[in-house]
């Protein structure tokens, strides 16, 4: 596949030549936190350099040379291909039913430093919500049309463990066009057809071998930088073996179940579907409603999420953070094939008690 | 459909959570439409008669003759729902269940012994049982009306009792508590006012009470952690819903 | 295909209260198309939505081969309360079928034991109706024998359907209790004490149980301390469903979809996480 | 002879209140009884941190939150002798817009007007609809200005001493102009109407104040200022003001205690007249055309007056938001230190007294707040005295009725009295 370099003082040409036809979203600082937004090159937060730590994160202006010298942020591909809130349809109800389905009205969506992390849980949503016994239509739409660009990692952060999952820090497939930022241009490296057209008509540096041995050495050397680390190998047994382990009650006790680890986890998939209506929808017919079906982004940390006639099938905080670990480690490789945690990190950074996950799982293989 | 018979009632407060029900600007046409409007000071001219389908109520019970009031409220009603923090657990006005109610008289009034006052302001659910209760300081017009609506159609309303957080995150917005260690009530409030605060960049001080299960031991253990005081810590959940969020601290309203 | 995600028309063609708080509604399909397309297996379920309440997982309660598509639905909750005020003619949404079914093709030659414990009838009603309609079926087991437990006489679902049972199945009824007034004949008890009555041949027999959660659980012990092995008995389980298609995740078992990997589970599957509180 | 009649409960004014009239050998006392529950507001303030004054005493009053953050912030900037950015302060004047406006609106058209067509409510009656849903339309934009720069139009999340927490950028400001112009238009119709409405004579010789100037019409800013008398700093306003407790009342009634206890009006009426001369040209001439004479002499004209500041009110936000930059930073940076201040803002109703004393910690040691109902009540008394002398014949549900429109002409918010 086609192979280039790019100087870094021609990225805003990748970004002009992208805008035409696509939504770019990159990183952007909001509120002193790296977000993802639609954003033009010179938004690119370069210098700017993230410090993570279990439910802390502070963004400050570095020293590093790299125009991406920060990791990632809270959010994903998530929030753009499955979106926090959206409808599903609008009905109305008379004699009969009637359902309007919104139109597609959005632009087709371009990630411009998709992390390798994030690219693996991109490659499960697309299990989930495209290989399953029903497809997501909405999904499929966007999905179908976005560009990837994954961006191999030079800084991860603290919290960062993807090798553990062997998500990261370098991507190996899946990508339209992987990135990698070198000491004086960008190497730019086409994973699909439709990746090599966009590369098409920019300004093309050759690719020797000691590029690409650049390449290696700083990938490399960010997988040194990487701290926390979990024995993936022994999941999902470890799981399994330990559903009544003490640690879980432990865990309960500091566990806020505010939800922001489900909402940030670019793997967490849940949602609910509902019936929206305001008092304008309702006529003095008590068989004529109208409204609109919307689904959101729910969590297992809901109380009433696992709720049923005759009672809940999960009462209890401990069962509920139970669940959600089992689900990321142990349950989706069962259900799909893929580790249901890529190593990102973000539900440690993001926990406002500061669980992680990593030492949680540690203690787990303590004795009972 | 016959048009229930509603009643917007009133004990003490400041008003606003009434006067949100005209704020649903859009929808009041249809809410008059819908119901019959049977009793609505604030509105309208009306005799207190009658039964209500449902009943509004607004505001905490402080006093003698509101124990009584609330009483025959409900003797009337079919559906009582109350509507804001104060009637929800006690408004800002229950700070005086911490305190010594004839120190608060004093302190106000040149003659206090003309003051007739209970020493707790309390929910409405001490008092007698509640159907629904919709929170907020005030509540959200949109929460209102789909109370309203759900009420008409015979379902529970799809009001979450999960945390602020799940709002804040799905609207994008970058975490107080976390990057920049303000001490934000998100993680143990329920969601409902729309993620106002932290998207004014402030964290948030708790208008709709605490979440179903809220775990307010550890949220503090997190503010003691970013540098605050455990005296700054009850402070922070002592404001409109303090008897509430007291009582979800410790399973009881005093610490 | 037609999307799976968007409800499709079903007007309801008749109505029939089967006992204080349950009642079946026969559905038809109101699009040719769908209609003509719309093929389901026993044990599977529909998505019956009533627009501006929502929408209610219901399982199919007859037989691919009956005329009309029933569901046997009891008052729950706001779905299930919407449902028992339409009337006939009245149109609803459904989306459907999904699921596994019941496994008829492993019956072949066997004892099928059917064990169902309150409304758990419904979807077991669709097994037991193919049964009886499909003559080849009828043939094709050695022994055919239906267990059922309600809580009192009245609560006892398809009551007059069960002398039509009688002609191809062993049926054993019981309930909990029964007031002297309804001149119960039956047994009282719970459904377990059933399987003394029938002396199983436990090595030939297939068993499929649906009923409260309990209840599986006691007969799947009963059905294994009498030697049924685990792989030969199915369950259908019962979890908060909200997309029924394996995109929500509120259903989950353990690792397991109950709407797309069930709501029929072989015993085997599923065994590990049977005992698991708050799973 | 001895006549009593009492109105039980008050209805269309905010809060709990009867009146009990006595008229006994041809004299007339009138009493408002206010037995709205106490909530102790300058009690649970003392030992609370500056920081959360605004939004605790927002809780006063759902209809006029954002008076009370006026008056405690500027307090609070006067004790830690804050200055404040040109732009925030007119960002408040806008906010201060959106609550006029929404109070206005709220009181002419859903909750007085009705009385002038003999309705029991603003939607009872067919015929009013179509006022009632202008009303609305108003009152909805004066929510969306709030809204914007507070986050919602009831206990808005914005506001705190030194500026804002967030304030908005032109663009979203500018989105509101199209509508706020066009209801601009039309209040400024209204105005003909709200004068062309009947009123009983009503004029006797009563003492008003309000703030005043210096160059713009009072919202945050102004000294007091009496058609009686001579201008004051509102730093030095509370020592003329006495509060006072009536047994049959659980909220403190004001009295200016100077030369002779006396009680006095404020709120729009008051503020319209001493303030006039600072509308703008445009409002000046409609007030002109439609025979409007200022100042005004009937206390019971407030809806007119309220009509011409709900005009203004639009008026001023469209002024305020064709000008408006975007400051560097929403608020100014400051230290909390040792002091005391009082503020006096306008509220709708009336100007709003805030006094605090703070300690070095920042914390509230003590304070007073007079909301405008309690400077009103006394005057209410008066003129509902006043109104029974001439008409002690009529029938007493004549009477009742009167009375109960009187009262609202004030647009009493009781809930704000008891506090
Ligand atoms: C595969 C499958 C097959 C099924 N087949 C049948 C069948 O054939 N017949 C049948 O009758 N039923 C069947 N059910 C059960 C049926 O789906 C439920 O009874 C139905 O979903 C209830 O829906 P509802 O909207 O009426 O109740 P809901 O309103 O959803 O309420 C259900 C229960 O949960 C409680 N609840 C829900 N949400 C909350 C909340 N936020 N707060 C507090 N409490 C809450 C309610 O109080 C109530 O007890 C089946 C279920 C499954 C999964
Ligand atoms: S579980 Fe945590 S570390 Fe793993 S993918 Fe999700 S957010 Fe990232
Ligand atoms: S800012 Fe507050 S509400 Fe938002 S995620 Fe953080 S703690 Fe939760
Ligand atoms: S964020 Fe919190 S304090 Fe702010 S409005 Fe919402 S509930 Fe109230």
């Amino acid at each position: 596949m086609l192979k280039q370099k790019l100087k870094k003082e021609h990225l805003g040409l990748l970004f002009d030549k992208l805008k035409v036809t696509h939504g770019v979203l990159g990183p952007k600082v909001e509120n002193g936190v790296v977000t993802l937004a639609e954003i033009d090159a010179h938004d690119i937060p370069s210098g700017y350099e993230d410090h993570q730590q279990p439910g802390g994160y502070r963004l400050i202006k570095g020293e590093r040379p790299e125009i991406f010298s920060f990791s990632i942020g809270p959010d994903s591909f998530k929030r753009f291909l499955q979106p926090p809130l959206r409808e599903v349809f609008a009905f109305r109800r008379a004699a009969g039913i009637s359902i309007t389905r919104p139109g597609a009205e959005q632009r087709p969506l371009a990630f411009i430093d998709m992390r390798p992390c994030d690219l693996s849980a991109l490659k499960l949503y697309d299990r989930i919500f495209l290989r399953g016994p029903v497809r997501d239509p909405y999904y499929d739409s966007l999905r179908r049309d976005s560009l990837v660009f994954v961006l191999n990692c030079l800084y991860p952060n603290d919290n960062c463990f993807c090798p553990s999952m062997g998500t990261g820090p370098e991507a190996t497939d899946g990508f339209d066009v992987a990135l990698t930022e070198l000491s004086d241009s960008f190497l730019l490296e086409a994973g699909t057809a439709k990746g090599e057209t966009v590369l098409a008509g920019l300004p093309a540096g050759e690719v020797d071998d000691s590029d690409m041995r650049e390449k290696g050495a700083r990938i490399e050397l960010c997988r040194k930088r990487i701290k926390k680390f979990i024995r993936a190998g022994e999941l999902p047994g470890l799981i399994y073996r330990n559903v009544e382990h003490p640690r879980w009650a432990e865990i309960a006790e500091r566990d806020l179940e505010c939800g922001n680890c489900t909402q940030l986890c670019p793997t967490c998939f849940c949602n609910s579907t509902y019936d929206a209506l305001g008092l304008s929808g309702i006529s003095k017919k008590s068989y004529q409603v109208s409204g609109r079906r919307m689904r959101k982004w729910d969590s297992c940390f809901s109380k009433n999420f696992a709720r049923v006639h005759g009672g809940n099938f999960r009462p209890s905080r401990r069962a509920r953070y139970r669940q959600w670990m089992s689900h990321k480690l142990a349950y989706t490789m069962e259900q799909f094939g893929l580790p249901g945690c890529v190593g990102c990190g973000r539900c440690i950074t993001w926990c406002p008690a500061g669980i992680d996950i990593t030492k949680e799982l540690e203690a787990l293989k303590s004795a009972r | 459909m016959k048009r229930p018979w509603i009643g917007v009632f009133k004990f003490t407060s400041c008003d606003g959570c009434q006067l949100s029900v005209l704020n649903m600007e859009d929808e009041l046409p249809d809410f008059v439409s819908l119901f019959q409007v049977a009793y609505f000071r604030e509105a309208g001219d009306m005799p207190l008669r009658g039964r209500f389908d449902i009943a509004l109520v607004e505001g905490s019970v402080s006093t003698g003759w509101q124990k009584a009031q609330i009483i025959e409220v409900r003797e009337r009603t079919r559906h009582l729902v109350t509507i804001g923090a104060c009637a929800a657990a006690g408004g800002l006005q229950a700070l005086r269940n911490w305190a010594d109610i004839e120190d608060y008289k004093r302190l106000v009034y040149p003659s206090p012994d003309m003051i007739e006052t209970l020493p707790c302001s309390t929910p409405v659910s001490d008092h007698v049982y509640v159907d629904y209760e919709l929170w907020g300081c005030p509540v959200n017009c949109d929460e209102l009306s789909e109370m309203l609506g759900s009420f008409l159609l015979d379902r529970k309303p799809g009001i979450p009792a999960y945390s602020l957080c799940m709002e804040c995150k799905r609207k994008g917005v970058p975490c107080l508590l976390v990057a920049k260690s303000e001490p934000c009530l998100g993680p143990v409030t329920r969601a409902g006012c729309g993620v106002l605060c932290p998207s004014m960049e402030r964290p948030c001080y708790g208008c709709f009470g605490p979440k179903e299960g809220a775990n307010i031991g550890s949220l503090l253990e997190a503010f003691r952690n970013a540098g605050f005081s455990s005296h700054e810590c009850v402070l922070l959940l002592d404001k409109m819903n303090t008897y509430a969020f007291r009582e979800a601290g410790t399973g009881e309203g005093r610490f | 295909m037609h999307d799976k995600s968007i409800p499709f028309e079903a007007a309801i063609k008749w109505i029939k209260k089967e006992t204080r708080d349950t009642a079946t509604y026969a559905l038809k399909v109101k699009s040719r198309d769908i209609q003509k397309g719309y093929r389901f297996i026993p044990g599977q379920f529909n998505m019956l939505y009533v627009p501006g309440i929502g929408e209610a997982p219901v399982s199919i309660s007859s037989a691919p081969s009956d005329q009309d598509l029933m569901h046997t639905v009891r008052v729950a909750g706001d779905v299930t309360t919407a449902l028992s005020h339409l009337k006939a003619g009245d149109v609803i949404g459904m989306r459907g079928p999904f699921g596994r079914g019941w496994p008829f093709e492993e019956t072949g030659g066997l004892d099928i034991l059917i064990v169902a414990g309150g409304l758990g009838i419904a979807p077991l009603r669709s097994v037991v109706r193919h049964i009886l309609r499909t003559k080849k079926m009828a043939g094709a087991h050695s022994r055919r024998m239906l267990f059922y437990g309600a809580k009192t006489p009245k609560d006892i679902i398809f009551r007059n359907e069960f002398p039509r049972y009688r002609e191809v199945f062993e049926v054993l009824l019981t309930v909990d209790r029964a007031d002297p007034e309804e001149r119960w004949r039956g047994e009282t008890g719970l459904v377990t004490k059933l399987f003394d009555r029938a002396a199983l041949d436990s090595l030939r027999t297939i068993a499929f149980v649906c009923g409260p959660e309990v209840m599986m659980q006691t007969s799947v012990r009963e059905l294994i301390l009498r030697g049924v092995p685990e792989e030969r008995i199915f369950l259908s389980l019962e979890r908060n469903m909200n997309c029924g298609v394996g995109l929500c995740g509120h259903c989950f078992f353990g690792p397991k979809f109950v709407c797309r990997d069930g709501p029929v589970f072989r015993f085997s599957e599923i065994e590990g996480l049977m005992g698991i509180k708050e799973l | 002879m001895k006549r009593v009649f009492s109105i039980g409960y008050l209805s269309r004014v905010e809060g709990e209140a009867g009146i009990t009239a006595e008229i006994l050998d041809g004299k007339a006392v009138v009493r408002a009884r206010v037995f709205e529950a106490p909530r102790f507001f300058e009690a649970f303030l003392r030992g609370r941190h500056f920081s959360d004054v605004a939004d605790f005493t927002a809780r006063i009053c759902g209809i006029c939150p954002v008076a009370y953050q006026m008056s405690s912030v500027h307090a609070m900037e006067s004790i830690f002798g804050v200055e404040v950015e040109e732009p925030i302060r007119q960002l408040r004047r806008l906010l201060y817009c959106g609550e006029w406006i929404e109070s206005h609106s709220l009181h002419i058209y859903m909750l007085q007007g009705p009385d002038f067509y003999g309705c029991e409510s603003a939607w009872s009656d067919r015929q009013y609809l179509p006022l009632a849903r202008r009303g609305l339309s108003f009152k909805k934009l004066g929510n969306q200005i709030m809204t914007i720069l507070g986050g919602r139009p009831i206990h808005p999340v914005s506001v705190k001493a030194g500026g804002f927490f967030k304030i908005p950028d032109k663009k979203t400001l500018s989105g509101l102009l199209p509508d706020i112009e066009r209801a601009y238009e039309q209040t400024l119709e209204a105005v003909s109407w709200a004068a062309s409405l009947p009123f009983n004579d009503n004029d006797w010789d009563w003492e008003c104040l309000s703030l005043r100037g210096p160059n713009e019409y009072p919202m945050n800013y102004g000294n007091v200022s009496s058609n009686k008398g001579a201008e004051k700093p509102m730093a030095d306003f509370l020592e003329d003001v006495r509060e006072y407790q009536v047994a049959y009342s659980t909220a403190l009634h004001a009295e200016i205690k100077t030369e002779g206890p006396r009680p006095y009006l404020v709120g729009p009426v008051a503020r319209l007249n001493l303030n006039h001369d600072l509308l703008p040209p445009e409002i000046k001439a409609a007030i002109r055309q439609c025979g409007i004479r200022l100042p005004m002499t009937n206390t019971h004209m407030g809806i007119i007056a309220r009509s011409i500041e709900l005009a203004y009110a639009f008026h001023e936000a469209v002024r305020i938001i064709k000008t408006y930059e975007m400051p560097g930073r929403p608020s100014a940076c400051f230290e909390p230190r040792a002091g005391q201040a009082v503020w006096i803002t306008e509220a709708p109703r009336g100007m709003l007294i805030h006094h605090y004393e703070i300690d070095g910690e920042g914390l509230v040691k003590r304070c007073a707040i007079i909301p405008p109902t309690s400077q009103n009540l006394g005057h209410m008394e008066k003129d509902l005295n006043h109104f029974m002398q001439m008409h002690m014949g009529e029938p007493a549900n004549v009477l009742r009725k009167e009375c109960e429109k009187i009262i609202r002409s004030y647009d009493p918010c009781i809930s704000c009295s008891v506090h």
